[in-house]
Protein backbone atom coordinates (compact mmCIF):
# COMPACT_ATOMS: atom_id res chain seq x y z
CA UNK A 1 0.00 0.00 0.00
CA UNK A 2 0.72 3.60 -0.54
CA UNK A 3 1.64 5.57 2.60
CA UNK A 4 1.30 9.75 2.13
CA UNK A 5 1.77 12.32 4.51
CA UNK A 6 1.14 16.04 5.12
CA UNK A 7 1.99 18.97 6.24
CA UNK A 8 3.86 18.89 10.01
CA UNK A 9 3.14 14.69 9.92
CA UNK A 10 5.30 14.69 6.89
CA UNK A 11 8.66 16.72 8.68
CA UNK A 12 8.26 14.71 12.19
CA UNK A 13 7.91 11.35 10.17
CA UNK A 14 10.60 12.30 7.71
CA UNK A 15 9.39 11.18 4.18
CA UNK A 16 5.84 12.13 2.68
CA UNK A 17 5.54 9.07 0.55
CA UNK A 18 6.21 5.27 1.37
CA UNK A 19 4.95 2.13 -0.25
CA UNK A 20 4.93 -0.79 2.46
CA UNK A 21 3.28 -4.11 2.15
CA UNK A 22 -0.16 -4.22 4.31
CA UNK A 23 1.29 -5.34 7.67
CA UNK A 24 0.09 -8.72 9.05
CA UNK A 25 -2.97 -8.06 11.51
CA UNK A 26 -4.02 -4.67 10.15
CA UNK A 27 -7.10 -4.61 9.12
CA UNK A 28 -8.44 -0.83 9.51
CA UNK A 29 -7.01 2.74 9.56
CA UNK A 30 -6.95 2.23 13.78
CA UNK A 31 -4.95 -0.57 13.59
CA UNK A 32 -2.33 0.72 10.90
CA UNK A 33 -2.05 3.65 12.95
CA UNK A 34 -0.94 1.52 15.81
CA UNK A 35 1.64 -0.60 13.93
CA UNK A 36 2.99 2.96 12.35
CA UNK A 37 3.22 4.32 15.66
CA UNK A 38 5.77 1.34 16.41
CA UNK A 39 7.82 1.50 13.30
CA UNK A 40 10.28 4.56 15.16
CA UNK A 41 10.17 8.17 17.53
CA UNK A 42 9.19 10.14 14.35
CA UNK A 43 6.15 8.03 13.98
CA UNK A 44 5.18 7.76 17.42
CA UNK A 45 5.26 11.78 17.81
CA UNK A 46 3.63 12.36 14.73
CA UNK A 47 0.53 9.87 15.67
CA UNK A 48 0.47 10.94 18.75
CA UNK A 49 -2.77 13.31 18.92
CA UNK A 50 -5.35 11.64 17.22
CA UNK A 51 -7.98 14.44 17.38
CA UNK A 52 -5.95 16.45 15.19
CA UNK A 53 -5.21 14.10 12.43
CA UNK A 54 -7.14 13.02 9.34
CA UNK A 55 -7.14 10.07 7.05
CA UNK A 56 -8.18 9.36 3.92
CA UNK A 57 -7.99 6.11 1.76
CA UNK A 58 -8.06 5.96 -1.85
CA UNK A 59 -8.71 9.97 -1.74
CA UNK A 60 -11.64 9.95 -0.07
CA UNK A 61 -11.97 11.34 4.01
CA UNK A 62 -12.49 8.13 6.24
CA UNK A 63 -12.68 7.41 10.05
CA UNK A 64 -10.44 5.09 12.00
CA UNK A 65 -12.90 1.75 11.86
CA UNK A 66 -12.62 2.55 7.89
CA UNK A 67 -11.13 -1.24 6.21
CA UNK A 68 -7.98 -1.64 4.71
CA UNK A 69 -6.80 -3.70 1.19
CA UNK A 70 -3.65 -4.06 0.02
CA UNK A 71 -3.35 -1.67 -3.07
CA UNK A 72 -5.09 1.51 -0.71
CA UNK A 73 -3.59 4.71 -0.98
CA UNK A 74 -3.53 6.12 2.37
CA UNK A 75 -3.13 9.60 3.33
CA UNK A 76 -2.43 11.24 6.80
CA UNK A 77 -2.82 14.57 7.60
CA UNK A 78 -4.10 17.49 9.78
CA UNK A 79 -7.22 19.17 9.60
CA UNK A 80 -7.32 20.58 6.04
CA UNK A 81 -6.52 24.78 6.72
CA UNK A 82 -7.78 25.54 3.15
CA UNK A 83 -6.55 28.20 1.07
CA UNK B 1 -13.36 23.86 -14.35
CA UNK B 2 -10.82 23.61 -11.65
CA UNK B 3 -6.87 24.04 -12.17
CA UNK B 4 -4.26 23.78 -9.31
CA UNK B 5 -1.09 25.54 -9.93
CA UNK B 6 2.01 26.54 -9.05
CA UNK B 7 2.14 30.00 -11.34
CA UNK B 8 0.37 33.19 -10.58
CA UNK B 9 -3.34 34.20 -12.57
CA UNK B 10 -4.21 36.50 -14.79
CA UNK B 11 -7.83 37.76 -13.65
CA UNK B 12 -9.16 39.91 -16.53
CA UNK B 13 -8.10 37.30 -19.06
CA UNK B 14 -9.72 34.68 -16.91
CA UNK B 15 -13.06 36.04 -16.50
CA UNK B 16 -12.92 37.13 -20.23
CA UNK B 17 -12.88 33.23 -21.15
CA UNK B 18 -15.93 32.28 -19.35
CA UNK B 19 -18.20 30.94 -21.97
CA UNK B 20 -21.98 30.52 -21.46
CA UNK B 21 -24.98 31.05 -24.08
CA UNK B 22 -26.46 34.20 -21.98
CA UNK B 23 -24.28 35.50 -19.14
CA UNK B 24 -25.40 38.25 -17.33
CA UNK B 25 -23.19 38.08 -13.92
CA UNK B 26 -20.15 37.30 -13.56
CA UNK B 27 -18.58 37.13 -9.88
CA UNK B 28 -14.91 36.62 -8.99
CA UNK B 29 -13.65 36.59 -5.46
CA UNK B 30 -9.81 36.73 -5.15
CA UNK B 31 -7.62 35.59 -2.22
CA UNK B 32 -4.52 37.15 -1.49
CA UNK B 33 -1.32 36.42 1.01
CA UNK B 34 -1.72 38.82 3.85
CA UNK B 35 1.38 41.15 4.94
CA UNK B 36 -0.07 41.39 8.53
CA UNK B 37 -2.71 39.48 11.00
CA UNK B 38 -3.87 41.95 13.45
CA UNK B 39 -1.13 43.87 14.75
CA UNK B 40 1.34 41.36 13.79
CA UNK B 41 3.34 40.84 10.81
CA UNK B 42 3.40 38.21 8.51
CA UNK B 43 5.40 36.74 6.31
CA UNK B 44 5.55 34.08 3.26
CA UNK B 45 3.49 31.43 3.50
CA UNK B 46 3.41 28.03 1.66
CA UNK B 47 0.81 25.70 0.46
CA UNK B 48 0.50 22.27 0.40
CA UNK B 49 -1.70 20.04 -1.25
CA UNK B 50 -2.78 16.55 -2.09
CA UNK B 51 -2.68 15.55 -5.38
CA UNK B 52 -4.93 13.61 -7.06
CA UNK B 53 -7.17 14.52 -4.01
CA UNK B 54 -7.48 17.99 -4.12
CA UNK B 55 -8.18 18.52 -7.42
CA UNK B 56 -11.02 15.42 -7.25
CA UNK B 57 -12.50 17.62 -4.56
CA UNK B 58 -12.16 20.79 -6.23
CA UNK B 59 -14.05 19.20 -8.52
CA UNK B 60 -17.17 17.69 -6.69
CA UNK B 61 -17.45 20.86 -4.71
CA UNK B 62 -17.31 22.71 -8.60
CA UNK B 63 -20.27 20.12 -9.68
CA UNK B 64 -22.11 20.29 -6.12
CA UNK B 65 -22.45 24.59 -7.73
CA UNK B 66 -23.87 23.80 -10.39
CA UNK B 67 -26.04 21.39 -8.98
CA UNK B 68 -27.59 24.11 -6.25
CA UNK B 69 -27.65 27.23 -8.69
CA UNK B 70 -28.13 27.61 -12.74
CA UNK B 71 -24.74 28.58 -13.54
CA UNK B 72 -23.26 29.25 -17.65
CA UNK B 73 -20.02 28.28 -16.71
CA UNK B 74 -17.57 28.28 -13.63
CA UNK B 75 -13.47 28.34 -12.74
CA UNK B 76 -11.32 27.47 -9.37
CA UNK B 77 -7.82 28.20 -9.81
CA UNK B 78 -5.56 27.64 -6.67
CA UNK B 79 -1.66 27.80 -6.14
CA UNK B 80 0.23 25.98 -4.14
CA UNK B 81 4.08 26.05 -2.89
CA UNK B 82 5.50 29.78 -1.68
CA UNK B 83 3.80 33.09 -1.76
CA UNK B 84 4.94 36.35 -0.75
CA UNK B 85 2.44 38.93 0.57
CA UNK B 86 0.57 40.34 -1.82
CA UNK B 87 0.43 37.53 -4.11
CA UNK B 88 -2.69 35.95 -6.26
CA UNK B 89 -3.73 32.57 -3.70
CA UNK B 90 -7.06 31.43 -4.79
CA UNK B 91 -9.11 32.51 -7.96
CA UNK B 92 -13.28 31.67 -7.79
CA UNK B 93 -14.92 33.02 -11.17
CA UNK B 94 -18.69 32.05 -11.61
CA UNK B 95 -20.75 33.18 -14.42
CA UNK B 96 -24.81 33.05 -14.48
CA UNK B 97 -27.63 34.83 -16.24
CA UNK B 98 -28.84 36.37 -12.96
CA UNK B 99 -26.66 37.91 -10.47
CA UNK B 100 -27.93 36.09 -7.26
CA UNK B 101 -26.55 32.85 -8.60
CA UNK B 102 -23.44 33.92 -9.90
CA UNK B 103 -22.89 35.78 -6.27
CA UNK B 104 -24.64 32.94 -3.93
CA UNK B 105 -22.31 30.38 -5.99
CA UNK B 106 -19.05 32.26 -5.81
CA UNK B 107 -19.73 32.79 -1.72
CA UNK B 108 -20.38 29.22 -1.40
CA UNK B 109 -17.68 27.61 -3.69
CA UNK B 110 -14.58 30.66 -2.00
CA UNK B 111 -15.98 29.61 1.72
CA UNK B 112 -15.77 26.71 1.24
CA UNK B 113 -12.00 26.57 -0.16
CA UNK B 114 -10.83 28.47 2.09
CA UNK B 115 -11.99 26.10 4.83
CA UNK B 116 -12.65 22.56 3.41
CA UNK B 117 -10.36 21.65 0.36
CA UNK B 118 -7.40 20.09 0.97
CA UNK B 119 -4.61 22.31 1.28
CA UNK B 120 -2.01 23.09 4.21
CA UNK B 121 -0.60 26.10 5.17
CA UNK B 122 2.93 27.07 6.55
CA UNK B 123 2.89 30.62 7.68
CA UNK B 124 6.74 32.31 8.18
CA UNK B 125 6.24 35.14 11.32
CA UNK B 126 9.29 36.71 13.49
CA UNK B 127 9.66 33.58 15.75
CA UNK B 128 9.81 30.91 12.60
CA UNK B 129 7.41 28.77 10.45
CA UNK B 130 4.02 27.37 11.51
CA UNK B 131 1.91 25.26 10.57
CA UNK B 132 -1.82 27.22 10.26
CA UNK B 133 -4.47 25.33 12.84
CA UNK B 134 -7.99 24.71 11.00
CA UNK B 135 -10.30 27.70 11.92
CA UNK B 136 -13.94 27.17 13.68
CA UNK B 137 -15.43 30.95 12.73
CA UNK B 138 -14.14 29.11 9.32
CA UNK B 139 -15.83 25.98 10.08
CA UNK B 140 -19.13 27.93 10.87
CA UNK B 141 -18.56 29.93 7.37
CA UNK B 142 -19.12 26.17 5.92
CA UNK B 143 -21.94 25.08 7.82
CA UNK B 144 -23.85 27.69 6.66
CA UNK B 145 -24.11 26.29 3.62
CA UNK B 146 -24.82 22.54 4.68
CA UNK B 147 -21.28 21.16 3.63
CA UNK B 148 -20.45 18.08 4.57
CA UNK B 149 -16.26 18.93 5.38
CA UNK C 1 -14.19 55.27 -6.19
CA UNK C 2 -17.10 55.89 -8.61
CA UNK C 3 -17.27 56.01 -12.25
CA UNK C 4 -20.14 56.89 -14.79
CA UNK C 5 -19.05 56.51 -18.23
CA UNK C 6 -19.76 55.51 -21.74
CA UNK C 7 -17.05 53.67 -22.86
CA UNK C 8 -15.86 50.09 -21.36
CA UNK C 9 -13.85 48.95 -18.75
CA UNK C 10 -10.47 46.23 -18.21
CA UNK C 11 -11.77 44.08 -15.62
CA UNK C 12 -8.40 42.81 -14.71
CA UNK C 13 -6.87 46.19 -14.93
CA UNK C 14 -9.11 48.03 -12.73
CA UNK C 15 -9.03 44.56 -9.99
CA UNK C 16 -5.01 45.13 -9.45
CA UNK C 17 -5.34 49.04 -9.28
CA UNK C 18 -7.30 48.68 -6.18
CA UNK C 19 -5.19 49.71 -3.34
CA UNK C 20 -4.82 49.02 0.32
CA UNK C 21 -2.33 48.20 3.24
CA UNK C 22 -3.55 44.74 3.96
CA UNK C 23 -5.54 43.53 1.27
CA UNK C 24 -6.40 39.83 1.70
CA UNK C 25 -10.29 39.84 -0.31
CA UNK C 26 -10.94 41.01 -3.58
CA UNK C 27 -14.47 40.50 -4.72
CA UNK C 28 -15.90 41.73 -7.80
CA UNK C 29 -18.77 41.18 -10.17
CA UNK C 30 -19.58 42.01 -14.01
CA UNK C 31 -23.41 42.95 -14.89
CA UNK C 32 -23.31 42.10 -18.72
CA UNK C 33 -26.66 42.92 -21.41
CA UNK C 34 -28.28 39.22 -21.53
CA UNK C 35 -29.07 38.22 -25.23
CA UNK C 36 -32.05 36.46 -23.78
CA UNK C 37 -34.81 36.63 -21.34
CA UNK C 38 -36.34 33.49 -20.73
CA UNK C 39 -37.21 32.51 -24.06
CA UNK C 40 -37.01 35.59 -26.30
CA UNK C 41 -34.52 36.81 -27.58
CA UNK C 42 -33.76 40.66 -26.77
CA UNK C 43 -31.67 43.48 -28.51
CA UNK C 44 -29.19 46.15 -27.37
CA UNK C 45 -30.45 48.37 -24.71
CA UNK C 46 -29.79 52.03 -23.59
CA UNK C 47 -29.33 53.21 -20.20
CA UNK C 48 -30.06 56.98 -19.34
CA UNK C 49 -29.04 58.27 -16.36
CA UNK C 50 -29.14 62.05 -14.33
CA UNK C 51 -25.87 63.44 -14.53
CA UNK C 52 -24.80 64.70 -10.81
CA UNK C 53 -27.80 62.69 -9.24
CA UNK C 54 -26.23 59.39 -10.42
CA UNK C 55 -22.84 60.41 -9.45
CA UNK C 56 -24.00 61.50 -5.95
CA UNK C 57 -26.08 58.45 -5.01
CA UNK C 58 -23.70 56.02 -6.26
CA UNK C 59 -21.18 57.62 -3.87
CA UNK C 60 -23.76 57.91 -0.97
CA UNK C 61 -24.00 53.88 -1.48
CA UNK C 62 -20.26 53.20 -1.75
CA UNK C 63 -19.89 55.57 1.58
CA UNK C 64 -22.70 53.54 3.19
CA UNK C 65 -20.30 50.02 2.64
CA UNK C 66 -17.47 51.81 4.06
CA UNK C 67 -19.21 52.66 6.99
CA UNK C 68 -20.94 48.96 7.01
CA UNK C 69 -17.75 46.89 6.28
CA UNK C 70 -13.99 47.51 7.04
CA UNK C 71 -13.04 47.35 3.18
CA UNK C 72 -9.68 48.89 1.96
CA UNK C 73 -10.72 50.21 -1.46
CA UNK C 74 -13.62 49.84 -3.08
CA UNK C 75 -14.51 50.60 -6.83
CA UNK C 76 -18.11 50.82 -8.97
CA UNK C 77 -17.88 51.88 -12.68
CA UNK C 78 -21.34 52.42 -14.30
CA UNK C 79 -21.83 52.64 -17.88
CA UNK C 80 -24.54 54.41 -19.93
CA UNK C 81 -26.34 54.85 -23.40
CA UNK C 82 -26.47 51.90 -26.03
CA UNK C 83 -25.07 48.87 -25.06
CA UNK C 84 -25.34 45.35 -27.10
CA UNK C 85 -26.12 41.60 -25.67
CA UNK C 86 -22.31 40.82 -24.61
CA UNK C 87 -21.47 44.33 -23.41
CA UNK C 88 -19.99 45.30 -20.03
CA UNK C 89 -22.09 47.46 -18.01
CA UNK C 90 -21.32 47.91 -14.79
CA UNK C 91 -18.75 46.43 -12.66
CA UNK C 92 -18.22 46.39 -8.85
CA UNK C 93 -14.83 45.49 -6.66
CA UNK C 94 -14.46 45.56 -2.70
CA UNK C 95 -11.02 44.63 -1.20
CA UNK C 96 -10.53 43.87 2.50
CA UNK C 97 -8.55 42.09 5.02
CA UNK C 98 -10.68 39.49 5.50
CA UNK C 99 -12.75 37.78 2.78
CA UNK C 100 -16.54 37.87 4.15
CA UNK C 101 -16.54 41.84 4.15
CA UNK C 102 -15.60 41.34 0.86
CA UNK C 103 -17.89 39.27 -0.18
CA UNK C 104 -21.09 41.18 1.59
CA UNK C 105 -20.41 44.34 0.68
CA UNK C 106 -19.69 43.55 -2.91
CA UNK C 107 -23.20 41.94 -2.76
CA UNK C 108 -24.28 44.69 -1.32
CA UNK C 109 -23.42 47.23 -3.72
CA UNK C 110 -24.56 45.44 -6.86
CA UNK C 111 -27.83 44.87 -5.15
CA UNK C 112 -28.37 48.59 -4.65
CA UNK C 113 -27.33 49.08 -8.27
CA UNK C 114 -29.29 46.91 -10.21
CA UNK C 115 -32.70 47.99 -8.27
CA UNK C 116 -31.95 51.85 -6.56
CA UNK C 117 -29.39 53.58 -8.77
CA UNK C 118 -30.85 55.92 -11.33
CA UNK C 119 -30.88 54.71 -13.97
CA UNK C 120 -33.46 54.24 -16.77
CA UNK C 121 -33.36 51.26 -19.31
CA UNK C 122 -34.47 51.09 -22.75
CA UNK C 123 -34.39 47.55 -24.31
CA UNK C 124 -35.17 46.58 -28.07
CA UNK C 125 -36.84 43.51 -28.70
CA UNK C 126 -38.85 42.02 -31.81
CA UNK C 127 -41.67 44.48 -31.16
CA UNK C 128 -40.00 47.68 -30.14
CA UNK C 129 -37.92 49.45 -27.95
CA UNK C 130 -39.62 49.69 -24.30
CA UNK C 131 -38.64 51.53 -21.27
CA UNK C 132 -38.13 48.27 -18.51
CA UNK C 133 -40.06 49.14 -15.38
CA UNK C 134 -39.31 48.73 -11.83
CA UNK C 135 -39.36 45.11 -10.80
CA UNK C 136 -40.43 43.62 -7.08
CA UNK C 137 -38.28 41.07 -7.03
CA UNK C 138 -35.17 43.31 -7.11
CA UNK C 139 -36.82 46.00 -3.89
CA UNK C 140 -37.09 42.32 -2.22
CA UNK C 141 -33.06 42.52 -2.90
CA UNK C 142 -32.24 45.77 -1.74
CA UNK C 143 -34.38 45.79 1.41
CA UNK C 144 -32.94 42.86 2.59
CA UNK C 145 -29.68 45.13 3.14
CA UNK C 146 -32.51 47.81 4.60
CA UNK C 147 -31.47 50.58 2.50
CA UNK C 148 -33.88 53.58 1.94
CA UNK C 149 -34.09 53.51 -1.45
CA UNK D 1 -36.09 76.83 -11.63
CA UNK D 2 -34.48 73.93 -14.10
CA UNK D 3 -36.62 71.34 -14.93
CA UNK D 4 -35.41 67.73 -16.46
CA UNK D 5 -37.05 64.56 -17.79
CA UNK D 6 -35.80 61.35 -18.11
CA UNK D 7 -36.88 58.25 -19.63
CA UNK D 8 -40.57 58.08 -21.08
CA UNK D 9 -41.56 61.06 -19.76
CA UNK D 10 -38.79 62.92 -21.49
CA UNK D 11 -39.92 61.35 -25.12
CA UNK D 12 -43.86 62.04 -24.27
CA UNK D 13 -42.41 65.88 -23.18
CA UNK D 14 -40.63 65.77 -26.20
CA UNK D 15 -37.75 67.76 -24.58
CA UNK D 16 -35.46 66.70 -21.90
CA UNK D 17 -34.31 70.09 -19.93
CA UNK D 18 -36.02 73.01 -19.75
CA UNK D 19 -35.60 76.51 -17.75
CA UNK D 20 -38.74 78.02 -16.48
CA UNK D 21 -39.24 81.02 -14.02
CA UNK D 22 -41.24 79.37 -10.85
CA UNK D 23 -44.69 80.52 -12.04
CA UNK D 24 -47.19 81.98 -9.78
CA UNK D 25 -48.81 80.45 -6.99
CA UNK D 26 -46.45 76.81 -7.58
CA UNK D 27 -45.10 76.29 -3.78
CA UNK D 28 -44.44 72.67 -3.65
CA UNK D 29 -43.71 69.40 -6.60
CA UNK D 30 -47.52 68.65 -6.45
CA UNK D 31 -48.43 72.29 -7.73
CA UNK D 32 -45.49 72.37 -10.41
CA UNK D 33 -46.92 68.95 -11.56
CA UNK D 34 -50.51 70.30 -12.00
CA UNK D 35 -49.17 73.29 -13.81
CA UNK D 36 -47.35 71.77 -15.98
CA UNK D 37 -50.06 68.92 -17.25
CA UNK D 38 -51.83 72.56 -18.21
CA UNK D 39 -49.09 73.20 -20.91
CA UNK D 40 -49.74 71.19 -23.28
CA UNK D 41 -50.85 67.24 -24.45
CA UNK D 42 -47.41 65.70 -23.70
CA UNK D 43 -47.46 67.06 -20.35
CA UNK D 44 -50.81 65.61 -19.96
CA UNK D 45 -50.13 62.56 -21.01
CA UNK D 46 -46.79 61.95 -19.50
CA UNK D 47 -47.82 63.17 -16.08
CA UNK D 48 -51.38 61.40 -15.92
CA UNK D 49 -50.33 58.50 -13.67
CA UNK D 50 -48.11 59.90 -11.19
CA UNK D 51 -48.14 56.37 -9.34
CA UNK D 52 -45.33 55.49 -12.02
CA UNK D 53 -43.55 59.19 -11.51
CA UNK D 54 -40.95 59.74 -9.19
CA UNK D 55 -39.34 62.96 -8.27
CA UNK D 56 -36.31 64.77 -6.91
CA UNK D 57 -35.35 68.44 -6.37
CA UNK D 58 -31.71 69.26 -6.11
CA UNK D 59 -30.71 65.56 -6.86
CA UNK D 60 -32.78 64.00 -4.12
CA UNK D 61 -35.74 62.00 -4.14
CA UNK D 62 -38.90 64.19 -2.74
CA UNK D 63 -42.24 63.64 -1.83
CA UNK D 64 -45.21 65.63 -3.83
CA UNK D 65 -45.88 68.06 -0.69
CA UNK D 66 -41.88 69.13 -1.23
CA UNK D 67 -41.43 73.10 -1.28
CA UNK D 68 -40.00 74.84 -4.34
CA UNK D 69 -38.22 78.24 -4.62
CA UNK D 70 -36.64 79.66 -7.73
CA UNK D 71 -33.56 78.37 -8.73
CA UNK D 72 -34.23 74.42 -7.87
CA UNK D 73 -33.35 71.74 -9.84
CA UNK D 74 -36.49 69.56 -10.48
CA UNK D 75 -36.24 66.13 -12.15
CA UNK D 76 -39.27 64.10 -13.05
CA UNK D 77 -38.79 60.77 -13.96
CA UNK D 78 -40.33 56.81 -13.97
CA UNK D 79 -39.09 54.44 -10.72
CA UNK D 80 -35.30 54.31 -11.30
CA UNK D 81 -34.60 50.43 -12.77
CA UNK D 82 -31.07 50.19 -11.85
CA UNK D 83 -28.41 49.21 -14.27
Amino acid sequence: MKLLYFAWLKQKIGTGEEDIPLPDGVTNVGALVSWLKAQGPGYGEALEDLSVIRFAVNQEFVDLDHALAEGDEVAIFPPVTGG
Amino acid sequence: MIRVQRGNFDVGAEMAAMSGRNIGALSSFVGLVRGEDGDESVGAMTLEYYPGMTEKKLAEIEAEAHKRWALEDSLVIHRYGRLEPGEQIVLVVTASSHRQAAIESCAFLIDWLKTSAPFWKLEERKNGADWVKARESDDAAAEKWSVKK
